[in-house]
């Protein structure tokens, strides 16, 4: 089997986990967005009232 | 004629987690004329679109003369103005009414009395773009009567309207009431819906605060019921 | 409870990736043809059956989103979209991988392939759709509607790739060739236990997603209402 | 039967405010013209190139003709609000939409049946050797454009990015529908007897098209009523 067989499979394996992880990644960041604006908004309401 | 006009049963509508209504609850019998008020937001609208078959309640349910909103003989009997004129542009009075003459089975001898009851008869041909705003309202006005609706729902009809379009709608409402449609209003011109309602109903937040007669108070102090019924703020 | 249920999934799938990620490199057998590149299978196919199961899971929502109206629904709905998509992708790009070693080309105007994409498309449009709509009722019915649509559109494409030529491998899986053993059954095993531990990460993504929705819900009702008091 | 009278009479009014303005008529007609000469400058066909993709290039050309043409189906509700008078009158949501995808076809029709002629002399093409055949690949075609087209141009018709929104969702849902088409007209292009899989793909088109017309007429309510 040549150099290159082997190299792609790491390179497909990487990609499996990277993309998985990049997602995660994005949802955490999304998380961290949501919990901001709710944190604003609620402050905004309480003033309100 | 037995049961009741309009019946709302506990009309509950959301916009995501947000009431726009809430438990909204009813009754019109046939003939009654009823004036909508409230601020901007309180839901008046959306009210008066759940009325009208074009936005579906998330809870509770409408009834029209005992039938569904969404059923086709039922809308055959409603009549719709809402803020915009609701016309085409491009097409002539006369054909615009015929597309939708042809939705509710209106004749074209009917089309063109209404025409002339609203004395576009002389431009009937050209198109709606030319028409001045006074006369674009009074087509859309004879849109929303030309087949005899038995009830009328009029979204702030006095709000974009001129004088002699706003004569022309009230005639037609008081023709439409003497005749034992009846009539649902939204409106921020008290004075003007008061002479007509027969009943007065009051929106805050989405809540029906105030359903009752109409009072001598009521006419008037426009603010009269603001006062009274509305909330603080 | 939400949170504890994330973490216990978290307990469970975290020790079984990386035992199936060592397994795969160090323990399967070499597969006589291809060489190692083969083991890429192990996510392509796990990835795909994910991601399949992840559609199924929108339409079946999206439809219960029409027959009652629950933003429940929507949010499973969204939620498994945007996790097949994420599956959808390992399946794709390491099929490519695989491509690029077998066909020699990265990517082969394969039918098989080229649905996999349109799929990805399909789905893509419906998040796009969703992020276009301001009004949470509006956005649940209309992407619900869509995603009714899309799946029906994925169905017949895929029924349209059987009539056309195929250069991609057929089904190896015992339980899609009747019985007939394509493939050693430890590398099948292999597959299996992969796919497992790949739907407990999308089982983890999905709930994730699905608490990020109810949060989003949250800041939606307080913003009208913020608007409602001026 | 009311729903076929109510779409009919939607059907008309669209025609006639169509034919009114010209506005999308005109565009979408010298567009596809345009598209048409592009091809021929880039690519400078040969006839064996053309027995090839000829119906590759017809469609591509009617697809980006379809996504202007139904993108103005509800559109030309916006101004004035016609659109809550129509949900208001007793015309179902199933005839709105039949109405409106009935337009649409008759325009994407009448404008392909222009296109054609362009494209024989532009590519040196007798396509009309099976006009029948042709015909109705290109109606079982314009179809499903006009149906698929219609239907989610009434869930974008509010959105601010419509024009851009409304190609993106339509051509991946098309895709089991043009890939069928293309297939049949660039057999009927090259007027060799009939190849035994042109009824595969015949079936596959209007399979399409029933699954696509029943799921739109049935759902057409759900997303007029909001």
């Amino acid at each position: 089997m040549d150099e290159r067989n082997i190299t792609y499979m790491f390179y497909g394996l990487a990609v499996a986990w990277g993309l998985l992880a990049v997602y995660a990644v994005l949802l955490g960041l999304r998380e961290r967005d949501l919990t901001k604006q709710l944190d604003t908004l609620k402050r905004m309401v309480e003033e309100k009232k | 004629m037995s049961g009741p006009a309009v019946a709302a049963a506990g009309v509950w509508k959301y916009f995501g987690d947000y009431p726009a209504l809430r438990d909204v609850r009813f009754e019109l019998r046939e003939g009654e004329c009823l004036a909508l008020l409230g601020r901007n937001g309180a839901g008046k609208t959306t009210l008066l679109r759940i009325l009208g078959g074009l936005s579906g309640a998330s809870k509770g349910a409408v009834e029209i003369n005992g039938g569904d909103v969404r059923a086709s003989q039922t809308r055959a009997r409603i009549g719709w103005l809402g803020h915009s004129i609701g016309l085409y542009d491009e097409l002539s009075a006369r054909e615009n009414l015929r597309t939708f003459g042809a939705l509710y089975g209106v004749t074209a001898g009917m089309i063109s009395e209404w025409l002339a009851k609203v004395n576009l008869a002389h431009v009937a041909d050209s198109p709606v773009r030319e028409y001045s705003r006074g006369m674009r309202q009074r087509l859309a006005v004879a849109r929303a009567f030309l087949h005899g609706p038995r009830l009328l729902l009029l979204d702030e009809p006095f709000t974009s309207l001129d004088d002699k379009a706003i004569a022309l709608l009230q005639g037609l409402l008081a023709a439409a009431r003497a005749d034992g449609a009846t009539i649902i209003l939204s409106t921020h011109q008290i004075r003007e819906a008061m002479e007509l309602a027969s009943k007065v109903a009051l929106l805050d937040r989405g809540k029906l605060v105030h359903f009752g007669e109409r009072t001598e108070e009521m006419v008037g102090d426009p603010t009269y019921l603001y006062r009274t019924y509305g909330s603080a703020a | 409870m939400r949170t504890k249920v994330i973490l216990a999934l978290g307990a469970v799938a975290l020790p079984l990736l990386l035992r199936n990620l060592y397994a795969i490199m160090f323990l399967v057998p070499d597969e006589m043809e291809q060489g190692p590149i083969y083991r890429i299978f192990y996510y392509h196919l796990p990835a795909f059956f994910t991601a399949a199961l992840c559609y199924l899971t929108a339409l079946v929502s999206s439809i219960l989103y029409l027959l009652k109206k629950d933003q429940k629904y929507d949010a499973i709905a969204v939620s498994a979209t945007e996790t097949g998509l994420a599956f959808a992708a390992v399946n794709l790009i390491t099929g490519m991988i695989w491509g690029r070693i077998s066909w020699g080309i990265w990517w082969a105007w394969d039918p098989r392939l080229t649905w996999a994409l349109i799929c990805w498309l399909v789905y893509f449009g419906y998040l796009m759709l969703r992020s276009a709509i301001d009004d949470p009722t509006e956005r649940a019915k209309n992407s619900a509607v869509l995603s009714v649509f899309a799946s029906a559109s994925v169905a017949i494409t895929w029924k349209a790739i059987e009539w056309w030529r195929t250069q991609h491998p057929g089904p190896v899986l015992s339980i899609r060739t009747g019985g007939v053993q394509k493939i050693d059954p430890i590398m099948e095993n292999m597959i299996y236990v992969n796919t497992v531990a790949l739907l407990f990460l999308a089982a983890i993504f999905i709930l994730v997603r699905l608490r990020q929705e109810e949060v989003q819900r949250e800041i939606d009702a307080l913003r009208r209402y913020a608007h409602a008091m001026n | 039967m009311t729903t076929l009278r109510h779409a009919a009479a939607i059907a008309v009014k669209d025609l006639r405010s169509e034919f009114r303005t010209k506005e999308s008529i005109n565009s979408t007609l010298s567009f596809s013209v345009v598209i048409l000469l592009l091809f021929a400058f880039a690519f400078d066909p040969t006839p064996d190139m053309i027995a090839e993709f000829g119906g590759g290039l017809l469609w591509i050309v009617f697809v980006f003709a379809g996504a202007l043409i139904v993108n103005r189906a509800f559109a030309r509700e916006l101004p004035n609000d016609c659109i809550d008078v129509l949900v208001s009158s007793p015309a179902s949501g199933a005839s709105l939409f039949l109405g409106k995808a009935v337009a649409a076809f008759v325009l994407l029709f009448g404008i392909e049946c222009i296109c054609l002629p362009v494209f024989g002399i532009l590519y040196n093409v007798t396509w009309w050797r099976s006009l029948s055949g042709m015909m109705g690949v290109l109606a079982l075609g314009t179809w499903a454009m006009a149906c698929v087209g219609v239907f989610i141009s009434a869930l974008t018709v509010n959105l601010r990015l419509r024009e851009v929104m409304l190609p993106m969702l339509v051509y991946p849902v098309l895709i089991p529908a043009i890939l069928p088409a293309m297939m049949l007209t660039n057999t009927l292009l090259t007027g060799q007897p009939l190849p035994s899989d042109f009824g595969v793909w015949l079936r596959l088109l209007v399979g399409f098209n029933i699954m696509f017309t029943t799921l739109s007429v049935y759902l057409a309510e759900t997303i007029l009523v909001r």
